[in-house]
């Protein structure tokens, strides 16, 4: 809330926000997290996902997770910033506007206290992880170029558009929508484009009834590892300031990550009889993705009741989709941070209370008021991306079809795709 | 001459290959492979999704032996191999026409 | 020492301490070591130790470095912060109190000039560190259960405490103890805690006639790398500010890791013929943990005669420990972490003299006075940690039991203990 | 070039620097991106090294990249700091002097709005990288010892002086020359050492009939993402301070990495009908380099056309040195670092320009003029290194001899060398 | 008894394993190989120098069955492991000398 | 129909392979193995402890061919994997009775 609307003032202001000048500490904090959030996708979401994958298709998703860095961060210069984070005049609710290629982004431009340059690059790398979280979707089968033409539509067509609503001034923050750090724009978006995509293409050859065991889970542990640690930039980095907030924001995400891998490794090593190192991480991100958009409101204590939460519903979620469903997603994005956005976004609600150890809500606002607020956010982001994922997904199969042959998924994208071998031992 | 193939499990591979050699037997290839057989696989378990693996992880040695050796080289590796349970693996004993050193061109016994 | 004293003062003062206000390039830099310093332990440590066990164990190392990381994380939120910074009352001389949950860590609260949150957070990264340390000398044998009852009680019964002791205001700080960013707290207590669990376990099935090389040299060099980065929020981070001192202490770690590195190699090279990539990167250790207690108050010549000196004592220590006495502490935790951190500690009051480049002694103090001191706290921590350690092993043996069955080990803790495979390529 | 100068003031008048004051949120930033450039050396560079060669040459790099790592630091407390960035007197113009040991780097000298030691740091890990970065060009056949004494001449007798002229207030720097980050330092330093290396070791074994694929694909992405990552600190923490030029730096660097890979990916597509996970960080790499020399001049315009030009130039320059030319610089650093350093070099003459979106011509300089500095740079730095490397290999080989012995090269360095082997699945 | 050989496509693994299995043949020892014949191999890009791949993963399937036993378990492998395409692989049979289970010392036929 | 199956170095494989098809031999199945012989292994370091590693990485390759083309295949890979050191490897022939091409049914000469 203070959040959205400061930026919207700096928006609104930018001569004044000079005025204020510049704040090393701040500037150092958020060039850090800059660093951070980019290497939660690069390596990081890339060895995490990478390593899930079977061994022909472990290229595929490391080349799906660095090329799409690129291609968004071209298109976040170009338009993507500014039709987030710019004026759109008497469409401003909907959309921004301006600022191709940063054309009003000089050298001097101020963000608050830290340059403009740093804000556009903190939030680049938000875009940035966004469309990579959906190749978990639909990975092992999807064709390089049908990727990259969803991608650019999905950025254009989705991503910019939540961002805006929520973080650039659009209707959701006006309405006074929680979501400190993404769990609309990043984690019920990423959920939601990869489970439409997945049912759309359709199951891997062989699933559910051919195991399709990951490939190198030493791999995923590190890439896991070190999304948690670059999850330190993502959230308190959102304080966009290295203060109180951020200290509180970086504390809160901890132990939810903790909770969350605690609770899902608890679970398995009662149903299963032994706790595994999958489960374990799986749950650190379901309790990371579950506390982005509540951390820089609550307090310990409703972090680590956000975690457990996050944890034990990401858990049946991922068995509800996977085996009872059968829908092939096939790194469970969605029920991992699709659920766990949605979870968070309305948790938020909650343990934002003073007397749950948060911030305290708004004058005027009480807990069932600002539930309200949060379902109408997290609806109008399951729609919105729903039905524009779909639409998304129709233009691009008329453009370069969307599967790659049975033939191909057979020897691995890696081969059929890019004529390399992970592995030449 | 013979071809022994034995396929043993993993952790006996060094056991068997002592007491070859006590018994005068270096020369011999290993090959990792995977075995199906009456003994059980294992359960492996991903997100909540338990599996049963049914390929074993074995050890294949093929050790070719002039005839009169068979024997004891047999009963050297069922010993050793042995450590009574199920999935201890199998010796297989197939004729070999002939043998030859590329190094230095020999033949037949003097090869081995 | 003016370290101690003034956390003291802050957490005796937190009003006051309140009313000197936040400085955000403190805060910045403290942010950024704790990502750090979390770093270190995931995916750092996690990797340096699964890279040297076999591959059958990969993930068992994996899993317990990550498990211990969440476990810690909330023994420490729970009470482990309070008990270790915490005002104990009478009893403060020896443990803390209170701040149970973070009850008193408010969004406002200040340690310093920066957030309290992030001193609970910096510090939780030390108090995670630790016992993930000790994993590597009950590696490839211990049951899973049994790691995490001995972590929780040793947590409570020996990090707390000594922490207290040197940091929180106990009767070693007190006394002068000399110990800038954890010889004692990380190093000699996690080196004592393996051996003695070593022992106690007892050999790995086949040690030592059998060979059991590391399964992967190139996860090891990477973890290693990543220390040696990790380790500048250790150090640096330690003076709770981005100032001269902090510099000085990334100079000096800097210069003793280097150092130690080389003096590893050279003997290697000179003893073997060759020098090795797994020596190198052991000697880095060795200098990196024996700088810790010293890194704040020498100057780059100290820094390099305590690195060289860490390379030496380390490779001999390793070797004795190794191959005469036939301990089988697994990844050489003591003669690595616990003989650097007992030499760092006593170097400490030989290179801090301001004739050695060091900030020099305080008031009424000299070489003499303060070796002796560093001598008491050496002996302290080796005592209450031996004891203490050997206490908790007996109660978690009665409860869980310690080591997996023999059939167990041989097939490997990754499919024994967690139904998973690391690698299925 | 105010840079340069500012480095020059502040190394000239010591004192005066120190009554500025330390800026905490510079220093900071400039810790930060220390660790982050020691990053991309270990793990960053050996990683994306080491997962290029055969398996059986594996470790001997990630060897080779570490211990320069160690040497390089020692060296450069010793004698390299006072060499680049002291006062030579009389030679100033050429070489520095003095400082020996840091002798003259107190706990409180300043080096403008951060502490000296920091500086001395942040430096050390340029020099720590350029070295290593020539292992690329020699790998897989260069003995071990003759590689530590060809880097350790290397050392003084290239990178220094050419540090000294372009940063230290030498020549160079009077000139005029633009060298934001180290195009001329850095990257063409490492690229024609490694390319004149490469010609007078040979050929490896095989080369070019037999296929030499790389053995880890997986380990090279993870490498180049983290060398992605690292040059936020590489070339924003050239600003020496987290300001605007900093925020303008890292923004102008991360447009070129993307413009770079995917204009290496376009080419490939259009050449051989696929892109490649190994040619899209290829082209990262390459526009990463490029963009250094120009990275704290340029905006985002600029750095889009260096990126692009990057991309292209390097793609065809690896083909011709590798295809054409048959020269067995065996991990291309010549074509992709050598060539990117030229063209940054040249190409921050152009995009300076304040039409451009640059920051403007200093007074009295206007594109040609500048451009004819910035040739005479790139010449003095080529011919320089070239003659000097020929030298420091006479020498070299006299001592060691440069390769190995044709059995060892084909049993691998890592066992011919270290005695030790990678992978024991 | 007779050694039969299979060297097949390693996708078709899992389908020939459940065809032997529905007739009773339980046992079989499978390697990890590379295969040269006529199938092409792929090509692999690195740098901008394209280079083919001559060798193509296959494995092979050893199952060792009494003399009655030989004809149905070829018919099995060769229907099961058929995809119509070149590269599907071939059958190799041989004599068996003798088999021995390890664990029980048992021969011949029972051995299997 | 023989088979014949070498154990050979591994950098030797592409000479090998090259020579048999310079002869017109394009088929067989390669497979990475550890041999145990009279060549010495390596010493490997870790930590200070020094340990002798035995086996040494070979490849083993399985040539079916006609029985004409027995003396020139050996031949061939004789000449061509000789390094004049010790370690080359061997070469074993054995009789095969039947060989069939799983994708047409063919037997015999023309399955090869
Ligand atoms: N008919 C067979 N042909 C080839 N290999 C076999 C056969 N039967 C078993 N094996 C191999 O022997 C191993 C052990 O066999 P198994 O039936 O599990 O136990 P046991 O040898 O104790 O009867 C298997 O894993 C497989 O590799
Ligand atoms: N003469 C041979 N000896 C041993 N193995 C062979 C021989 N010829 C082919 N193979 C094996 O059979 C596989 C398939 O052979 P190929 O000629 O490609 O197709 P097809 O079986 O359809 O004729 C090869 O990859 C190789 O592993
Ligand atoms: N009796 C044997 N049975 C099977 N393989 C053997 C035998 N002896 C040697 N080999 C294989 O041949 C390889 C070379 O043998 P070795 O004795 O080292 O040298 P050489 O062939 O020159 O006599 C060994 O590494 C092993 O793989």
């Amino acid at each position: 809330m203070f959040f959205q609307r400061l930026i919207l003032i700096f928006l609104l202001l930018p001569s004044v926000a000079f005025a204020e000048g510049l704040d090393s500490g701040d500037g150092a904090w958020l060039l850090t997290s800059t660093a951070l959030v980019l290497f939660m996708t690069i390596p990081g979401l890339a060895l995490f996902y990478g390593g899930l994958v079977r061994s022909k298709n472990a290229l595929s998703v490391l080349m799906q997770c660095f090329t799409l860095t690129c291609v968004t961060s071209l298109l976040w210069v170009f338009a993507g910033y500014g039709l987030a984070f710019g004026n759109g005049g008497a469409w401003n609710d909907y959309i921004g506007g301006g600022n191709v290629m940063l054309s009003e982004v000089t050298r001097e431009a101020m963000s608050g206290t830290i340059p403009e340059t740093v804000f556009v690059m903190f939030q680049m790398t938000f875009a940035i992880i966004t469309p990579a979280l959906i190749v978990g979707g639909f990975a092992e089968r999807m064709k390089f170029s049908a990727i990259l033409v969803f991608s650019c539509l999905w950025m254009f067509l989705v991503y910019v558009p939540v961002c805006h609503w929520v973080w650039g001034g659009g209707w959701l923050s006006q309405l006074g929508l929680l979501d400190f750090a993404g769990g609309t724009v990043v984690h019920i978006n990423a959920g939601v484009a990869a489970i439409v995509a997945a049912v759309v293409l359709g199951k891997r050859k062989g699933f559910p009834e051919s195991p399709m065991p990951p490939h190198n889970l030493t791999m995923t542990v590190t890439g896991a590892s070190m999304l948690w640690v670059g999850w330190f930039g993502f959230n308190a980095g959102s304080a966009l300031a290295a203060n109180n907030d951020a200290g509180m924001a970086m504390l809160a995400t901890h132990i939810s990550a903790a909770a969350g891998s605690l609770a899902w490794m608890a679970i398995e090593w009662m149903k299963h009889g032994k706790p595994s190192v999958l489960g374990i991480v799986t749950g650190m991100v379901a309790g990371l993705g579950t506390i982005t958009p509540a951390s820089g409101y609550v307090g310990p204590v409703g972090a680590l009741c956000i975690g457990i939460a996050a944890g034990i519903v990401c858990y049946y979620s991922t068995q509800y989709i996977k085996r009872s469903l059968r829908i092939d997603d096939s790194l469970d994005v969605f029920p991992v941070h699709g659920v766990g956005g949605i979870l968070g976004t309305i948790l938020a609600a909650v343990f934002i209370s003073e007397q749950l150890g948060g911030v305290g809500y708004d004058e005027g606002v009480d807990m069932l008021k600002q539930l309200s607020i949060q379902l109408v956010g997290v609806l109008a982001t399951i729609i919105w991306c729903g039905v524009m994922t779909l639409i998304v997904l129709k233009i691009t199969r008329s453009l370069t079809g969307l599967r790659v042959s049975e033939e191909k998924e057979t020897s691995g994208l890696d081969l059929s795709e890019h004529d390399e071998r992970g592995y030449n031992m | 001459m013979k071809l022994i193939t034995a396929v043993i499990k993993p952790f006996k591979l060094d056991d068997v290959r002592d007491a070859l050699s006590t018994a005068g037997i270096q020369g011999m290839t290993v090959t990792e492979v995977k075995g199906f057989g009456r003994q059980k696989g294992h359960t492996e378990l991903y997100r909540g999704a338990e599996y049963v693996v049914d390929f074993l992880p074995k050890v294949k040695l093929e050790i070719a032996v002039d005839d009169d050796a068979v024997d004891t080289t047999v009963e050297i590796v069922k010993e050793a191999a042995n450590s009574d349970s199920i999935g201890d693996g199998k010796i297989f004993i197939s004729d070999l026409n002939e043998v030859i050193r590329i190094r230095t061109g020999e033949t037949g016994k003097d090869a081995l």
